[in-house]
């Protein structure tokens, strides 16, 4: 890789340490702390902000950021980059992703780690460019054809968009598949005060590269280094392992095997088991009064704020009001949300679409409690006292 | 404590940048915390332009404003759109040769910003003096935070321009006070 | 280094172990080129650990797996997109790119215009066979008119596509177009846009003779090598008789396709104009820091 | 001397039509797909140009010059029809 990461470099970039920002720039400021090196994007509201961040601090911290034709070029040209030896991703909203899906899946299949930053908006089509939504949910985790696991982190405040952004490369580089953090127009265009945590409090995880002698290195294969982990170590092209990685199923070597059951199923077995594995020990949530809770908020993203005021609102009222928050809402916290619901009677899970989340707390809990979907669309998000009424029952 | 500012004018006045002051003024310069957010898109460049900040010792938990404590208007156009959830006790503030049709039947404090900023030759300004009048007016953020907040938000170059405005506009928004009472 | 003197020295270096022979048909022109391909990087004597090859999908796109060295192999038409991303992470890679006329001019044909005005530092090795081949033969953006395929069962009413043409109007740095018969010209072009900053197009016409030739009486293969022999002219040639010639000449020509080099210039590549901006930057932020002081 | 890799002919006969001295015909051995490689006539006047060599689409052609001896090595490519080991 040309560009190595610069800590003090970043940070003189970046500026002074407590700021007043966009939600949009915080993912800018998130990506440089990451150590990203690429930038690949295609201008589309609400999330152009991003690439006009980076278009702006990328070539000071010696990355290179390139205004792609469209967001299936962008998308491409950052897997590209990521086998260069880049740390890279994008930034788009609910059309452009649509349009990313295509490479998305191909980053899943030939296990490429990189982030998508995808402030949402509504659909279907182009919808409501300037305001936002939650129009995503379900095609992050279902978008792209064939079976795979999705990585999706969604953020309530500008804070988190730093906080998130770093952790979706983390998780991103840990698995080596990509990680989205689900932001939304409303999210993205506000502005909040941000802190950029230290050096010291930035745990950055970088994918494992191949250190294997040449001749005995596999490429798609549990890590040859690591025991019991199905993340193939990532060789990093020009650095003589001459890797051939393709989009088609491929056996452990990395050859065309499309023909063949059991490389298929071998292969996604292995890409979508190296995250359903460690499902347990990925779930980050937030949670508030839970434990006394009758009825709980199940949210996420900029939703997760009016429901907390609602849930404010409610308790001064005395009634038993819960909160869980979900940070990571993919992989999807199944065990967390079934037990949640043995302890409460009702589940709300308030959305800015028409329902999509809601469903699969459905999957878990509906044997369990009530699970009431509470939707608003057209670009705003719910008021408190909206919200409020859900506890009451309709 | 929380509080909820509306700043509204036309696209091109500096409507957003003024929230931007008074945000970071109060939650990176105070111990505030602050959310703003705006109107975007066709309407923020030629129509009325809206910039909503929040500021509370609390938490803030739902980012859009549900009331309006203090209203600033720049243009007759947004003073027409954004002040019809304004309560008996919400604080106006106006340029009453940009908003000439105020009289809504409560007191307007009247703020001659633009008249102001061409004083001190540059119209460019006007929201500046605005935020300046605000301070002095809505009495919640220190002096001292808010012109920070300012010499930290406009181009070095005009650092100096800027904190006279700020000044004249901390003046003109005590004078409107007192005009009042 | 030994230089390499016959094709089994060469295949013994270049080809990647276990994977030859080709799943191309009889007949068909991409082995060619990839050995013209094999030719020129042996000749320029470069460490095949930094030459990266990206394809996207079709026949052309399987010649990266045939290679040994680093390859992706990627998504429908998109291979130049990625290539640029490769290419961005580390300049110091020779960047490579098969793609055929499907693929590179159909569903790639944006990517390739950008990549193309960009000037972006790669090397393009466009495998035109008129025909959408690994599908089994459907109408490709190139096919002359009236040719058969699947989805033009009438013959194409459809006005071709000059990919090359097009390159030079976007300023792309090198430009030429061969067909496979013939190996010296395009080895030497071959060098030549290999070694060329910006971004060069090499398109070579290569007879299909499964999906396009049997379908447009060219089913022999002898024949359908023939075909491009009598359908091509050298671009020098066509020059002159076009300028010279007699009228009955000229006729002859008029419609054949010209094979050379069509652009060869030296405007600055994108990585050359990048690291330009920030060593500027760099440079301003330096001064403002004096000053400061 | 010419060196055909038998079994990575697939019998295109190109080598045999584009020979400008006509010295190549097609040979009464069968590979393992069943064509019949080309092999040198018995009465040929090859001036080794190397053009069956360079338009060969599956490298299976390797012309060697008489001066030039031939190692006796053993490629590391086997043809296994383009699958893998």
């Amino acid at each position: 890789m040309k560009c190595k990461r610069d800590p003090k470099r970043i940070r003189e970039v970046l500026g002074k340490k407590v700021q007043f920002i966009l939600g949009d720039m915080a993912c800018v400021y998130g990506g440089l702390l990451a150590g990203v090196s690429f930038f690949g994007g295609y201008p589309i509201t609400p999330a152009s902000e991003v690439a006009e961040g980076m278009a702006r601090m990328l070539p000071r911290v010696g990355g290179t950021y390139i205004q792609m034709e469209d967001e299936i070029g962008s998308i491409a040209a950052v897997i590209g980059a990521t086998w260069g030896g880049a740390k890279s991703m994008t930034a788009t909203s609910g059309p452009g992703f649509s349009l990313m899906m295509e490479n998305y899946g191909f980053a899943v299949m030939t296990e490429t780690p990189c982030v998508i930053v995808n402030v949402q908006r509504t659909g279907p089509s182009t919808g409501q460019p300037t305001l936002g939504a939650q129009g995503d949910m379900m095609q992050v985790r279902w978008g792209t054809h064939g079976d795979f696991e999705a990585l999706a982190l969604a953020p309530s405040t500008v804070q988190e968009c730093i906080d998130f952004t770093v952790e979706a490369f983390n998780l991103s580089e840990k698995y080596r598949n990509p990680a989205c953090v689900m932001t939304d127009g409303e999210v993205g265009h506000l502005r909040e005060r941000i802190i950029i945590p230290d050096e010291k409090d930035l745990k950055l995880i970088n994918r494992v590269t191949a250190t294997i002698d040449k001749k005995k290195y596999i490429p798609f294969t549990n890590s040859q280094t690591r025991k019991n982990c199905k993340v193939p170590d990532f060789a990093t092209f020009g650095t003589g392992y001459r890797t051939y990685v393709t989009g088609l199923t491929h056996n452990e070597k990395g050859f065309p095997a499309t023909d063949k059951q059991p490389d298929h199923e071998r292969l996604v077995k292995r890409i979508t088991e190296k995250i359903t594995d460690d499902a347990d020990k990925l779930v980050m949530v937030e949670k508030i009064n839970l434990d006394d809770a009758d009825i709980a908020f199940v949210t996420y993203g900029a939703t997760a704020r009016p429901a907390e005021s609602a849930m404010e609102i409610a308790r001064k009222e005395g009634k038993k009001v819960g909160l869980l928050r979900l940070k990571l809402v993919w992989p999807f916290p199944d065990k967390l949300i079934t037990k949640l619901a043995k302890d409460v009677d009702k589940i709300i899970v308030p959305e800015m679409n028409l329902g999509q989340i809601v469903h699969p707390v459905k999957e878990v809990a509906c044997k369990h409690c009530e699970v009431i979907s509470a939707p608003k669309i057209g670009g705003e998000m719910h008021l408190p006292m909206e919200l409020h009424k859900y506890l009451e029952g309709k | 404590m929380k509080k909820e500012i509306r700043i509204c004018g036309f696209g091109g006045q500096g409507v957003i940048l003024s929230g931007f002051i008074i945000g970071k003024a109060a939650s990176v310069f105070m111990d505030y915390n602050a959310v703003q957010s705006q109107s975007y898109g066709p309407e923020a460049r030629g129509g009325a332009a809206r910039s909503e900040i929040i500021i509370s010792d609390e938490k803030i938990g739902y980012p859009r404003p549900t009331g309006v404590d203090i209203l600033l208007a720049m243009s007759q156009e947004s003073f027409d759109t954004y002040r019809k959830d304004v309560r008996k006790d919400t604080i106006i503030v106006v340029d009453p040769d940009l908003v000439k049709k105020h009289d809504i039947g409560q007191p307007v404090h009247k703020v001659h910003a633009q008249q102001i900023a061409e004083s001190l030759g540059n119209k460019i300004v006007t929201n500046i003096v605005m935020v300046g009048a605000f301070t002095s007016i809505f009495g919640l953020l220190k002096t001292e935070a808010v012109k920070e907040s300012v010499i930290d938000s406009v181009p070095k170059k005009f650092t100096d321009l800027n904190i006279k405005a700020f000044e004249k506009g901390l003046e003109a928004g005590k004078n409107a006070v007192k005009e009042l009472q | 280094m030994v230089e390499i003197k016959t094709a089994d020295e060469l295949n013994k270096k270049f080809l990647r172990e276990g994977m030859w022979p080709t799943i191309f048909c009889n007949g068909c022109g991409h082995g060619v080129v990839l050995e013209y391909t094999f030719w020129a990087l042996e000749e320029l004597g470069w460490d095949m650990d930094n030459v990266i090859f990206a394809s996207g999908i079709g026949c052309s796109s399987r010649l990266p797996g045939y290679i040994n060295a680093d390859g992706l192999h990627t998504t429908h038409g998109r291979a130049i997109a990625f290539a640029t991303g490769i290419k961005a992470a580390n300049p110091d890679f020779n960047v490579i790119v098969f793609t055929g006329d499907g693929d590179c001019s159909g569903i790639g044909g944006n990517h390739f215009i950008h990549a193309a005005r960009r000037n972006i530092d790669i090397t393009v090795i466009m495998i035109n066979n008129f025909i959408y081949g690994m599908t089994g033969g459907q109408l490709a953006p190139t096919a002359p008119l009236g040719s058969i395929a699947t989805t033009a069962p009438y013959g194409n009413i459809e006005h071709p596509f000059d990919i090359s043409n097009l390159a030079c109007a976007l300023g792309a740095n090198y430009v030429a177009r061969w067909g496979v018969s013939h190996p010296y010209q395009p080895i030497k072009s071959l060098k030549e846009g290999l070694q060329k900053k910006g971004f060069s197009l090499l398109e070579f016409l290569a007879p299909c003779p499964t999906a396009y030739g049997r379908r447009n009486k060219l089913g022999d293969i002898k024949k359908h090598w023939a075909w491009y022999d009598n359908n091509t002219i050298l671009k020098e040639d066509y020059e002159k008789i076009m300028k010279y010639g007699t009228e009955e000449e000229k006729a002859q020509v008029k419609d054949k396709i010209q094979l050379g080099v069509f652009q060869d210039i030296q405007k600055s590549g994108f990585f050359e104009s990048y690291e330009k901006l920030v060593n500027r930057l760099k440079e301003k932020e330096t001064k403002a820091k004096g000053a400061k002081k | 001397m010419i060196e055909f890799k038998d079994d990575w002919c697939k019998g295109c006969n190109i080598c045999i039509d584009r020979c400008p001295v006509n010295a190549l015909e097609e040979s009464d051995r069968l590979n393992k797909k069943g064509v019949r490689p080309p092999q040198l006539k018995k009465d040929n006047k090859c001036n080794y140009c190397r053009l069956c060599e360079l338009i060969c689409p599956d490298l299976a052609i390797t012309v060697i010059p008489e001066e030039i001896k031939k190692e006796d090595k053993k490629t590391l490519l086997s043809p296994i029809g383009g699958k893998t080991k």
